[in-house]
Parts: C-alpha cells; sequence; structure tokens
C-alpha cells in the first residue's frame, strides 16, 4: 500500500465520520468543526488517490488549496451565523421543530 | 513493514483519533483543542504527500485562522452565559 | 541524509501521540491547551526532520510557517477561551 | 460572449461592493441588462451554429477548463436573466430604505448570478464545485440578510445542507480525478464505459445523491421551506425559481454526460429519482395544502414542483424528456418567481403572513392577485401556460413508453396544485373584513410579479424555439 | 433512528469505498505530465502555481469571489453596532506587556515572511493565498494584543483594498477575454501578470482573512 | 396572413380584447366600458355574419399555430363550429346588455366585465378549434374565466359554490387531458374531421379507443352536467343572474355538450363510434340524466335552482339526439343546442328581473308576479312553455325531431324517455305559471329594489334582452324552415356528417 492510498483510505474515513458528525451533532461549532474534518477527508482522497503511484501530481494539490479556501470562506460564514444565531435567541442549536 | 510506513501509519492513526475525539469530546474546548491538533497533523499528513504548498496553507490556516476563529467563538459563548 | 532521520520523526510522532493522550485526560484545559502548543514545537521538529529526510527542503518553509503561526492558537486561547475561575 | 455572462456579474457585484452598503442598484440593473442581451443573443448564436466551446487560458481540457454553451445550458442562461431583471427592478422597490437586509444585497445577487452562470456553462467537474459553492454561499447569505432569529436560524439549516452536498459532490469528483486523472466532462464522457470499476458507481451516487441535496427532492428537502418561507420576497423568488434548479440542472447534465452509460446499464437506477420526485410531489402537496403562512404554502409547493422534474429520468431514453424537463423548470422558474414576487407585494400590503389574512385583496390589489393566479395557472399545469406544455410533454411521453404511474402522478400533481393556489385565492376572492387596511404599495412591485405571471403563461402559446433550443448539442 | 441510520450509511460508505480503491487501475489521464511539458509557457516554475493560476486560474478567480462572498455576507449579517462596546473593555484580561512587545516584534517578521512567501512562489511552494493567510495571521495577533481595533464596518479605502485584488484578477481575465480567451496570457507577459494576480491578491486576501475574524470578534461588544 | 386566417382570429380578438382592456379601467369609467363592451360584442356579431356568409358560400376558413414540434393551436369556422358561435355572439350580446343593467352601481365591475368577456372569448375559441388539443386550451381557459364570476359576490356561500364548481371542472378537465394525450399519442395528431380520424388505427386499437371515449366523455360530461357529474350546477346558482344565463344557456353546459358533438362526429365519426358500441352507453346515460333532472327540479322551491335542474336535463336532449344513430336524432340533438340556449337565457333574465325588482327568489314567492310584471312574466312564460315543448315554441321543434329521431333509430324506448320529461316539466313549469298569473298579489314582496313606472316595470335594460329571446324563441318555433333559422343550419351539418347514408328528410 502506497502512502497516497492510505491517506486516500484514512480521508474516507474522515469524511464518513466528519458527515456523520454533520448530521448527528446539535451542537453548531461542533458542526462546523465536523464539516471541517469531512472537507479534509476529502481532500485527503482528492491527492492521495491521484498519488496513489507515488508520483506527486500538482493539479490536485491545486485543487486541494482552492478547496480549503472555500472551506476556510464557509466556516467563517458558518461561525458568523451561529454567533448571530447565539445572540439572537441563546442557542446554538437549532431547533427540530421547524424542520418537519 | 518499512520505517516510513510505520510513520504514516502511526500519522494516520492519531488523526483518525484526534478527529473522532474533537467530535465526540464532551466538552467543547476539549472538541477545539482536538481540532486545532487534527489541523497540525494535516499540516504533517501533506507533507508526507508531497504537498508543501497545501502543507502551508493547512499551517496558516489550521494554525492561524481558524483556530483562532473557533477559539474566539467558544470565547464568546463563555463570556455569555457568565 | 543520514538515515537517521526517519527514525526520529518516527520516535517525536510517538512523543506527540503520548503527549496527545495525556491531553485528552489532563485534568484542566490549559494542560491541553499546553500539549497543543507543544504539538506546534514538536510538529515543526518532524517537519524539518521529514525535509531532510528526503521530502525535499520545501519542508523547510512548511516548518517554519508552522513554527511562526503556532503561538497564535495558544495566544487566542489564553485570550479568548480561558476563562478564570472556569476551569472545569 | 459566454464568458461575459460571467464577468459581468462578478463586476457589478464588486462594483456594488465598493459603492458601499445600500448602493449599487444601478449597476447592478445595467449589468442585469447587458447579461438578458447576452443570454439572448447566446441563444440565437447556438440555435444558428451549434454549441459554443470556450477554452480558459486556451489550454483546453483536460489541461485546463473548458466552458461549453449547449442548448440546454443557453436554455438555463436565458431562463436565470429572465427571471433575474425583472426580480431586481421588484427588489429595488421592495426594500424600505431603512431595510436591514438591503445591506450589500446587490453584491451578493451578484455573486449569485456570477455562481449561477459559471455553472451552467462549466464543462469541468471541479470548475463545478466551486461555481456551487459560490451560488450556495450567496444563496445562504440572500436567505440570512433579513437578519431575524429565524431567518439565521433557516440560513444555518440551508448552509449545513448545502456544504454537506457539495462535500458528497467533491468527493465523488476526487474519486473521478482519482480514476481517471481528468474532471473534465467532455473527456469522461469517452472514458466512462458500461465497465467502469466501483469506484465510479459510488461516485456518480456520491455527486448525484448530493446535488439531490441540493435540490431539495424528497426527503432532503427539510432545509428547502424555512429558507424560502423566511426569507425576503425578492430572495425567494429568486431561490425558489433559479437557485435549486441549478443542482437539477447538473444532475441533468451529468446523468446525460459522463454518467449515460453507466445509466443505460443499471436500468433500475432510472427509477430511483423518480420514485423520491413522486414522493416530493404528494409530499410537498400535502404540506403547501396544509400551511397557514403564505410563503410556507409558495415554499412547499416548490418541493412538490421540483418533484417533477425528477419524473423524466426514466423517460430519458427519448429525446423529448429533456424538452419536457426543462419545459417544467421554466414554467416552474417563472411561475415561482411571479408567485412569491406577488406574495411579497401581498404581504407588504395587508401586513399579514397568514393566508387566512388575505379576504378582499382581489378587490385591492387586482395586478397582483392577477399575477397570483396566473402563475397558479402555471403550477397547476392548466392551459395555456407553460405548465401545461411541460405536463403535456411528460404525459404523453409517459404513455409512449407505457409509464402509466409518471401520467397519473404528473395528472393528480396538478390536481393538488390546484387545491392550495385557489385555497389562497378563494381567501382573496371574499369580500374584505371591515377593519381590514391595505396599504398602498408600488405600481413596480405589482406589474414586476405581473410580467413574469404573464412571461410563464405567454411561453404556453409559443414552445417552438425554446424546444429548438433545447435541442442543441 | 436518525443516528442509527446515519451511522450505518457511514458504515457502508466506508466499506465500499475502501473495497472499490483498493485495486484501481492506473489513471488514464496523467495530467502531471501535460503540466510538466507545458510548465514552461505557464510563466511561473512552480507547478502548483502554475496549475493554480494559469492552467486553472479561472477556478482561482471563482474561489477568490467565494471568499469575499463570505466576508460579504458577514457584513450583511452581523450589522448591529456593538453600543457598548467600552463598557466591557475592563471584562477582558488585562494584555500583559510581553505578549504586547511579542506581537509587535512578531508582526514585521510575519510580514516579512509573507512577502517571502509571495516571492517563492512562483518557482517553489508558496503563493498569494499562503502569504494573505499569514499576513492576516500578523492582524489576527495584533488584534490579540489589542493592538489593532475590531472592524464595525469597513470604509471606501477598506473595501477597495478588500476587493482590490479580485478586480486587478477580474481586469486581467476581461483584458485576456478581449484579446483571445478568458485568462490566456502572452507569453512572454504570463510571469508578470501573473506576479501582478499575486501581488494584489496577497493583500485583498490578507485583508479578507483578518477581516473575518476581526469583524467576527466586534461582537463581543454586546457582552454584559 | 390572409383574410380566410385572419377572420377566425379576428372573431376571438374583439371579445379578448375589450376584456383585457376592461380589466385595466378604473371602476368609475362606466361609459368607456359600456362603450367597449358593447362595441365588441357589436363587432363580433358582424364578423359572425361575414363568417356565416362565407361558410355558406363554401369558403373555408382556419389558421393554425405551432407550440411545440408536432402540436398546434387550429382554428378552423365551420358549420358545425358556426352554429354554436352564432349562439354565442347572439347571447353575448344581451347577456352584455343585461348585465350591464344588473349591475349597474354595483362594485368590482371592471372585473366582472372582464372575465365575462374573457368567458366569451374561451367560448368562441372552444366552438372554433381544429383539434382537441385548441379545444382543452379554451375549454380550461373556461373554467378559470367563469370561477370569478361565480365567487364574484365574495361571500361565503359563494366561494362554496365556486369551489364546488372548480372541483368538478377541474378533476373532468384532468381527465379530458389524459384522453386527449392518449389520442394524440396514438394518432399523432387531434384534429377534428368530418366522419372522425380514429377509425384509421385499425382494429388492433379498438379497445384503447373505447377507453379514451370513456376518458374524454367524463370529461366534457362534467360541464355538459351528465349524471352522476352534474353536481357543481345547482351549487353554481349563488352567482349573479347574468351568470348563470351564460353558464346555463351559452358558454359553461353548452361547451360541455359542444364538445360531446365534436368528439362523436369529429373525432370518432358517428358510424366508428357506433361499431364501437359507444352510443349506447351514452344514450343511456343521457336518458338517465333528462329524467333524474327533471324529477329533481320538481322539489326545488328556490327558482334557480329549479331552472338548474331543468338544465341538467334539457342538455341531455342534445346528448341523447346526438346518440340517436341516425340523421334526423343528429338534427334534433344539433338544433337543440340553440334552442335551449334561448329558451334557458331568458327564463334566467326573467328570474334575475324577479330577483332585482322584488326581491323574488323562491317559487313560493312568486304569487301575483305578472299582474306586478307582465312583460317579464310573459316572456318566461314563453321559456317555461318552451321547456315543455308546447307547439309553436322552439322547444316543439327540437322534440319532434328527437322523437322522429328515435323512432328512425329503432330506440323506442327513448321516446318514452322524452315523453316522461316533457310531463316532468310540465309539472314543475305549470304550478310556476299559474301563480303568477292567476294568484293574488301579496300585501309586500320581499323586497322591492325598482319602482314600476308606466309600462316599464323594471329597468328597460332589464326588460329588453328577456323579450327578445323570448321572440327568438317563438320566431325558431313558427318559422323552422326558414333558411336562416337554427334547423337548417343542424340540417346542412347533418347532411355532411351522414356521408354514407342517404338521408331522407322528413321531419
Amino acid at each position: 500500500m502506497t502512502a497516497g492510498l492510505l491517506f486516500a483510505s484514512v480521508g474516507v474515513i474522515l469524511f464518513a465520520l466528519g458527515v456523520a458528525g454533520v448530521l448527528l451533532l446539535e451542537h453548531l461549532l461542533r458542526r462546523i468543526l465536523a464539516f471541517n474534518i469531512m472537507g479534509s477527508g476529502t481532500f485527503l482522497v482528492l491527492v492521495g488517490l491521484a498519488q496513489r503511484n507515488g508520483i506527486a501530481d500538482p493539479v490536485p494539490q491545486a485543487m486541494v488549496l482552492t478547496g480549503i479556501v472555500v472551506a476556510v470562506a464557509a466556516t467563517a460564514l458558518a461561525l458568523a451565523l451561529a454567533r448571530r444565531l447565539y445572540v439572537l435567541t441563546g442557542k446554538l442549536e437549532l431547533s427540530q421543530d421547524d424542520e418537519a | 513493514m518499512s520505517l516510513e510506513f510505520a510513520f504514516d501509519l502511526l500519522l494516520v492513526l492519531t488523526m483518525v483519533w484526534s478527529a473522532w475525539r474533537s467530535l465526540s469530546a464532551t466538552r467543547l474546548d476539549r472538541a477545539i483543542v482536538m481540532f486545532i491538533v487534527f489541523g497540525l497533523l494535516m499540516a504533517l499528513a501533506w507533507a508526507r504527500l508531497s504537498a508543501p504548498d497545501i502543507g502551508l496553507a493547512e499551517a496558516a490556516i489550521g494554525a492561524g485562522l481558524t483556530g483562532a476563529l473557533l477559539l474566539d467563538a467558544y470565547g464568546a459563548l463563555q463570556r455569555r452565559e457568565i | 541524509m543520514t538515515g537517521f532521520e526517519l527514525p526520529v520523526a518516527l520516535f517525536l510522532l510517538c512523543n506527540l501521540i503520548v503527549a496527545l493522550l495525556a491531553a485528552a485526560r489532563g485534568p484542566t484545559v490549559a494542560d491541553r491547551m499546553l500539549t497543543a502548543l507543544l504539538f506546534g514545537s514538536t510538529g515543526t521538529g518532524v517537519l524539518v526532520l521529514l525535509a531532510y529526510g528526503g521530502a525535499g527542503q520545501m519542508l523547510v518553509d512548511v516548518a517554519l510557517l508552522l513554527a511562526l503561526l503556532a503561538a497564535i492558537g495558544g495566544i487566542a486561547f489564553a485570550r479568548r477561551a480561558w476563562q478564570r475561575g472556569r476551569d472545569d | 460572449m459566454m464568458v461575459w455572462l460571467i464577468l459581468l456579474p462578478l463586476l457589478w457585484a464588486s462594483l456594488a461592493f465598493m459603492l458601499g452598503p445600500s448602493r449599487g442598484v444601478w449597476p447592478a440593473i445595467a449589468g442585469l441588462v447587458a447579461q438578458l442581451w447576452l443570454a439572448f443573443a447566446l441563444a440565437a448564436e447556438i440555435v444558428g451554429s451549434g454549441a459554443a466551446m470556450h477554452a480558459v487560458g486556451g489550454w483546453g481540457a483536460p489541461l485546463g477548463i473548458d466552458l461549453v454553451a449547449d442548448g440546454l445550458s443557453a436554455a438555463m442562461l436565458l431562463l436565470t436573466q429572465c427571471i433575474a431583471l425583472p426580480l431586481a427592478v421588484y427588489a429595488h422597490a421592495y426594500f424600505k430604505r431603512d431595510d436591514p437586509a438591503r445591506n450589500y444585497f446587490w453584491p451578493l445577487v451578484g455573486f449569485l448570478l456570477a455562481g449561477l452562470n459559471a455553472l451552467f456553462l462549466s464543462a469541468d467537474l471541479f470548475n463545478i464545485y466551486v461555481t456551487l459553492e459560490l451560488l450556495g454561499l450567496a444563496a445562504v447569505g440572500l436567505v440570512a440578510a433579513g437578519g431575524g432569529a429565524q431567518q439565521i436560524a433557516a440560513a444555518l439549516r440551508y448552509l449545513f445542507a448545502t456544504l454537506v452536498g457539495s462535500g458528497a459532490y467533491l468527493l465523488g469528483v476526487a474519486l473521478i480525478y482519482g480514476t481517471y486523472g481528468t474532471v473534465s466532462t467532455v473527456t469522461l464522457v469517452s472514458l466512462i464505459g458500461a465497465d467502469a470499476p466501483d469506484l465510479v458507481w459510488i461516485a456518480g451516487g456520491l455527486m448525484v445523491l448530493g446535488l439531490m441535496l441540493k435540490t431539495a427532492l424528497f426527503p432532503f428537502h427539510f432545509w428547502l421551506p424555512p429558507a424560502h418561507g423566511g426569507a425576503p420576497a425578492p430572495v425567494s423568488a429568486l431561490l425558489s425559481a433559479v437557485v435549486v434548479k441549478a443542482s437539477f440542472y447538473l444532475i441533468l447534465r451529468l446523468w446525460v454526460g459522463p454518467f449515460s452509460s453507466l445509466t443505460v446499464v443499471a436500468s433500475l437506477v432510472v427509477w430511483f429519482p423518480a420514485l423520491l420526485g413522486t414522493l416530493a410531489v404528494f409530499w410537498g402537496s400535502y404540506q403547501a395544502i396544509r400551511a397557514e403562512r403564505l410563503k410556507m404554502l409558495i415554499a412547499y409547493s416548490t418541493v412538490a414542483q421540483l418533484g417533477y422534474l425528477f419524473l423524466i429520468f426514466p423517460l430519458l431514453a427519448s429525446a423529448g424528456a429533456l424538452q419536457a424537463g426543462i419545459m417544467q423548470v421554466f414554467a416552474h422558474g417563472l411561475a415561482k418567481a411571479a408567485m412569491f414576487a406577488a406574495a411579497g407585494t401581498l404581504i407588504k400590503a395587508t401586513g399579514q403572513e397568514m393566508v387566512a389574512g388575505l379576504a378582499g385583496v382581489a378587490e385591492r390589489l387586482p395586478v397582483t392577485l392577477f399575477a397570483f393566479g396566473l402563475a397558479g395557472i402555471t403550477l397547476m399545469g392548466l392551459p395555456p401556460s407553460a405548465g401545461f406544455l411541460a405536463k403535456w410533454q411528460l404525459i404523453e411521453l409517459a404513455l409512449s413508453q407505457q409509464q402509466w404511474v409518471i401520467a397519473f402522478v404528473v395528472l393528480v400533481g396538478g390536481l393538488l396544485a390546484a387545491v392550495y393556489v385557489f385555497s389562497v385565492l378563494r381567501q382573496a376572492f371574499l369580500l374584505a373584513p371591515a377593519d381590514s387596511v391595505v396599504t398602498p404599495v408600488s405600481r413596480t412591485l405589482e406589474w414586476t410579479a405581473f410580467v413574469l405571471a404573464a412571461a410563464s403563461v405567454l411561453l404556453g402559446l409559443r414552445g417552438v424555439e425554446l424546444m429548438q433550443l433545447v435541442g442543441v448539442t | 433512528m436518525k443516528r442509527l441510520l446515519v451511522v450505518l450509511g457511514a458504515v457502508c460508505l466506508i466499506v465500499l469505498l475502501l473495497g472499490a480503491m483498493h485495486d484501481l487501475a492506473p489513471a488514464s489521464v496523467e495530467l502531471h505530465a501535460a503540466v510538466a511539458a507545458n510548465l514552461t509557457a505557464s510563466g511561473v516554475e512552480h507547478p502548483v502555481t502554475a496549475v493554480l493560476l494559469n492552467f486553472r486560474g479561472y477556478d482561482t478567480l471563482l474561489e477568490i469571489a467565494v471568499l469575499l462572498l463570505a466576508l460579504i455576507v458577514i457584513l450583511a449579517i452581523g450589522r448591529e453596532e456593538a453600543s457598548n462596546a467600552e463598557a466591557t473593555v475592563d471584562v477582558r484580561l488585562l494584555v500583559s506587556p510581553v505578549l504586547q512587545t511579542l506581537a509587535k516584534l512578531a508582526t514585521p517578521l510575519m510580514i516579512m515572511v509573507a512577502f517571502y512567501l509571495l516571492w517563492a512562489g512562483s518557482f517553489r511552494p508558496g503563493g498569494a493565498f499562503q502569504a494573505g493567510a499569514v499576513l492576516a495571521a500578523a492582524a489576527v495577533l495584533l488584534h490579540l494584543a489589542e493592538l489593532l481595533p475590531s472592524w464595525q464596518s469597513p470604509g471606501a479605502r477598506l473595501r477597495l483594498g478588500l476587493a482590490g485584488g479580485f478586480l486587478i484578477f477580474l481586469a486581467v481575465g476581461a483584458g485576456s477575454l478581449m484579446q483571445g480567451a478568458l485568462l490566456e496570457y502572452p507569453l512572454e507577459q504570463a510571469g508578470a501578470l501573473i506576479l501582478l494576480i499575486e501581488s494584489g491578491l496577497t493583500i485583498s486576501l490578507g485583508l479578507i482573512l483578518a477581516g473575518l475574524f476581526l469583524l467576527l470578534s466586534r461582537d463581543d461588544g454586546e457582552t454584559s | 396572413m390572409t383574410f380566410n386566417e385572419l377572420l377566425p382570429l379576428a372573431v376571438l380578438a374583439s371579445s379578448l380584447i375589450p376584456g383585457l382592456l376592461i380589466f385595466t379601467l378604473p371602476e368609475s369609467w362606466v361609459g368607456l366600458r359600456t362603450t367597449l363592451n358593447l362595441s365588441g360584442a357589436l363587432v363580433k356579431l358582424a364578423l359572425v355574419l361575414l363568417l356565416i356568409v362565407g361558410v355558406q358560400a363554401g369558403e373555408s376558413y382556419g389558421v393554425h399555430f405551432a407550440v411545440l414540434p408536432g402540436l398546434n393551436l387550429a382554428f378552423k369556422a365551420d358549420a358545425l363550429g358556426l352554429l354554436f358561435i352564432t349562439l354565442s355572439a347572439v347571447l353575448w350580446l344581451f347577456t352584455t346588455l343585461y348585465a350591464i343593467g344588473y349591475l349597474e352601481g354595483a362594485p368590482r365591475r371592471s372585473r366582472f366585465f372582464g372575465f365575462f368577456s374573457l368567458c366569451v372569448t374561451a367560448t368562441m375559441g372552444i366552438a372554433m378549434a381544429a383539434n382537441l388539443f385548441t379545444f382543452f386550451v379554451f375549454y380550461e381557459l373556461l373554467t378559470l374565466a367563469t370561477f370569478p364570476l361565480v365567487v364574484h359576490r365574495g361571500t361565503e356561500a359563494s366561494i362554496r359554490g365556486g369551489m364546488t364548481y372548480l372541483t368538478y371542472t377541474l378533476i373532468g378537465g384532468a381527465v379530458l387531458l389524459t384522453g386527449i394525450v392518449w389520442l394524440h399519442h396514438l394518432l399523432g395528431h387531434t384534429d377534428f374531421a368530418h366522419a372522425g380520424i380514429a377509425a384509421a388505427l385499425g382494429s388492433a386499437y379498438d379497445g384503447q379507443l373505447q377507453i379514451i371515449f370513456l376518458l374524454l366523455m367524463i370529461g366534457v360530461g362534467v360541464k355538459a352536467a351528465i349524471v352522476p357529474l352534474h353536481g357543481w350546477l345547482p351549487q353554481a346558482m349563488v352567482a349573479p343572474a347574468p351568470v348563470s344565463a351564460l353558464l346555463h344557456a351559452v358558454a359553461v353546459v353548452k361547451a360541455g355538450a359542444f364538445g360531446i358533438v365534436r368528439i362523436v362526429y369529429e373525432v370518432y365519426g358517428i358510424e366508428f363510434a357506433q361499431s364501437l358500441d359507444l352510443l349506447l352507453p351514452l344514450a343511456i346515460f343521457a336518458a338517465v340524466t333528462i329524467v333524474w333532472g327533471s324529477f329533481r327540479a320538481l322539489f326545488q322551491d328556490d327558482l334557480k335552482k329549479r331552472l338548474a335542474y331543468s338544465t341538467v336535463s334539457q342538455v341531455s336532449y342534445i346528448v341523447l339526439g346526438i346518440t340517436l344513430f341516425g340523421p334526423i336524432g343528429t338534427v334534433g340533438g344539433l338544433v337543440h343546442l340553440v334552442h335551449q340556449g334561448l329558451m334557458k337565457v331568458t327564463l334566467f333574465f326573467c328570474a334575475g328581473n324577479y330577483a332585482e325588482t322584488l326581491g323574488i327568489h323562491k317559487v313560493s314567492e312568486m304569487n301575483g308576479a305578472g299582474r306586478r310584471m307582465p312583460l317579464t312574466s310573459i316572456a318566461f312564460t314563453i321559456g317555461a312553455l318552451g321547456m315543455i315543448g308546447v307547439p309553436l315554441t322552439a322547444g316543439a321543434v327540437s322534440k319532434a325531431w328527437l322523437i322522429d329521431g328515435a323512432s328512425a333509430a329503432g330506440m323506442d324506448w327513448a321516446i318514452w324517455v322524452l315523453w316522461t320529461s316533457s310531463l316532468l316539466n310540465a309539472v314543475y313549469f305549470l304550478p310556476i305559471l299559474w301563480r303568477t298569473w292567476f294568484k293574488p298579489i301579496p300585501k309586500a314582496w320581499p323586497a322591492e329594489h325598482i319602482v314600476a313606472r308606466g309600462w316599464r316595470e323594471t329597468a328597460w335594460l332589464l326588460l329588453l334582452p328577456p323579450m327578445v329571446t323570448a321572440a327568438m324563441t317563438l320566431a325558431a318555433g313558427m318559422f323552422p324552415n326558414n333558411q336562416i333559422s337554427p334547423l337548417s343550419w343542424a340540417k346542412l351539418i347533418a347532411e355532411r356528417e351522414y356521408v354514407h347514408e342517404s338521408i331522407i328528410w322528413t321531419p
């Protein structure tokens, strides 16, 4: 097993972990953490799988850089919204009742 | 099993563990600290994947910005609860 | 390249993990943050070792940056998240 | 020409940002007029000389990124600009001078439109991911810009849904890149064969599921009603009319493009979206009928109407299915934009958010109610309207392929739509209670909604050119 | 029920993916070779930068738009003025002089590192984004040391700075579109144009990333 | 675009354009609105006259537009269509006049007349549709345009009536659409043609065609108020009187009946329909409706409800006439399409007059109304006698042809149905007439709005229309063989329909 494939596999696990976290966790900050872990997992798969034969590939690396920027933007946005919600309602969870 | 593989294996196990802890920790501050640790490990992983550019970005963002953002949010939370 | 870099890096990583485990159990939040800070410096060390272990000089840049920025997390922690009198 | 459709909104969005809070309406409207013209010109060019391509940076796929404008994308571009311009005029009249949602409204809209246009044109899976994020974050921002606790909560729900959706999509892209070493859809069409490795199947599944989440297909619709029902009316209109269609468009694109050889092999797969679509039609209609708040009713109607779009997947074997789908996209887009705009005017004028509070508006706000009614005709699929043509095409396709169930769903869905549309009209035609107050509203609000609604009806009288455009590959 | 379903789905996904990833045939397209072959025509020597700003520069253009957009959204939602900001200063920890000194010392160093990274980007790892992130980190540090106030709402000059890098990028894109294709640089000017874009982006990215932090932390004003 | 293409469009536009303009008029611009209304109606009448002359001279008028590839919005003005067009155009003029008088000073008139004109436009579209697709478009447009008229008063009761109306018609529309799309799928087109188009498919499709026929009949049967699909009609009585007149005599139920005519004659073809055994079941349904409607009418004290059930019954005369396989029955059915319109519109005008002038809504309140309102009551009497089928009225002519048609087709049971219905008609109409003319005037009317001035018992705009239509009822009954009588047109159409049979013209 090459390093690329190993990290790609871990990426898969991290992705699954992150998605489960986003879906199951109530607390908004934790959800944001989960989303970041999900993103990291995806990035690992992107680079790891492409480099499974051990040759560095700049294209997925550049894509991951783009992805990281997007993830930072999304994280900041989510934090801003969460903090705003907290200011307004004193809660950091989305209530279940309006979900149905 | 080569040393490199052992290193990688240890690294990924730690990554998964820290990710898991940052999601499952009962206290939020622990979760955030664990997440920062996870970010540092990611930087190591990128180094192992010969992607120093991403390593740089991860180090700058993970250590410098996201961590600070999260901690700041956590702090705002704490202050309000007092 | 002397061939020792990788074993040493591995050793440092083990070190890190032990510290991490300790951190997870540590009694106070400050303990954990301290470990996180330790991570920054150890990580820098690992990166430098990896760089000289064959992964290329570019990693030194990463190590430098990590060294420079790891402190920010600690400061942010101390300034924002750490509330006196609320340590567990 | 097509690239300007992406650059222009980016340009006026940043210009509006630099002009400062609550400024920038004129660059926006000027830009939108130019975009509308560009979209028409592009459509005309494509009908004349076939699909157009633009290699960004001059590299060409797979190294660079290609932009491709074929009939499908040109049609979507046209729809987007056609809806955006009237809604921009509407929004300008809608927000009061001190409305908090007005701060930075124009830059957000600009980025949203840039995201949409870029998405429709892109032929690169990773580039599409970036456009999806641009689109998603702008949409979330517009929902949140209202600033109330409910809106923020809705925006957060929406944000997580859209992030998970694009996350799943990106993982799919990562797997595809890992397998084939390219993300160009054009290159992938020839690479992905019926014997594709399992990984590609999983990748396809992840991408489609992620996009379904973003399209709010049942059972992934949970985020849509609070977001679309809670946002300011022009935002709801824009989101319901085009934004959710963007991810549908992508599913369609992937389905008939790179993954076409997979869907042919697994003939049962086509029933999955159709099944969810059916459930969406019923569940969305049911919730819309039960809804007490006007905008919630319309938002649930979107859930139901999106269901129709997914009914075309089992029918894609014949060329008409794509055209029926696009006709429904147009019908719903124009009608829903009109309906949300009309609802916004009604709520503004009566100060009532509930359907029950609308008594007497037929008398006081005839133009708006007319717009609502015309939009309702399209949603119900009654003639003459684009919705009717879409329904006709769908039923005929379903019959020609002996898919009775689909024809049945379409028909019953239309009747259910009638129930909720007329539950509003019924209230509107009641005599106004003596104590009801209707504050005068700007004529711009009334007539922009009317123009959109009339367009959705008039398209039902002449769909030939649109169908011709969609047919260009 | 939901928990069980999600966990089950996640486990299935892991199992399926790990199984499917195991023995994959080599990719049919090898882009790294294409990148290497076209590197000389890209205007830079570092392949990742070449991909980011030339081969797939369009991605980067949109990516900056996303970042700028996130900032605008934060501006759009957090309008509430921190009316009692002054009153809350004493609630905070006093800033130790050590920290302030450290910050004052570290900032120039960080700015230097940022420029190194920007300059290095064309031939080794680094580039606008990393440089911008370091600049932002410096701003965060200064803010934490109470040397830099948090933002309430940016003035016209600051807005120009925030959007400037993006606008330069956009202008180059529009200019190249008039010549031929979007972001197609003439061979001899490719390097210079990329450097121009990167310099603009570094400043703007630094401001935006710093802004994300400085804007978010303004909500603290509402404590009490 | 040639004149022959333009003329059908002009007929549509002559009510569409005034209608759309009226929507935009402020409530107080009575003069302009009235001018628009009347000039629209007169222009339409003139255009229809042009058409009649042209069609008699053998010209063909038609135009089509592609809506989708392979799907046309097509219009033609043929003899059958013209029968309906003429009826609608003439009655529109009088109904408009009546409505102007009826709604004088009432609120929301711009909306009312706007939809009124749209309604007539839809009716014209139905009459001139050259294929089922076009027919359907206008058929549904009619539903939509009548809804605001039915709920015009804005009371809870009127809204309820409107919702019932919608429930029936929209579900009917969905069923109709299914049938049309199915047919379109099988044939590739749905163009109307003499002797039908369905026979071309071959015998393999007989089963499918039978199902489609059922679907189509359910679809149009709702508007034609065939039992058991008639439930909406009595409910829709909440509408103002001109609307009821429009619904019953001109637009809605006639659109249903006309649809049945088109489908049987020009989609399936009468002979092919007979060969598929489709006519007998339809005839049975029509017969049941005739008897059931008359029977229910007996027990209604509300005058408009009684008239409504009477409509249920009378419209099925048309259907029955069509299903009587043979030219004579056809003539009877078609001519009744016109005659019933004339008579029923008269009755509704009069009912409106009673209600508006004296506040009379119930049969039991009509004692002595004839002496207070003689002219109205004369018109009402002519209409009622026509319904019963008394000689020298239009009703007598249609009944005679229907009965002859039934015996010619060998369907003697149908004759019994017709006689039974006539008897029932007499039982529910004659007591009204008796009350009107022979009972003494009560001390006070329920609510007297309009005071009598000399011979003008009520406003002249309310009085004129029923008198004219009553006169036309008599004229059609007394001079059935005149060249421009409805009967002559019906004969012309029937002649073209039964291509394979020699027709013996014996009335």
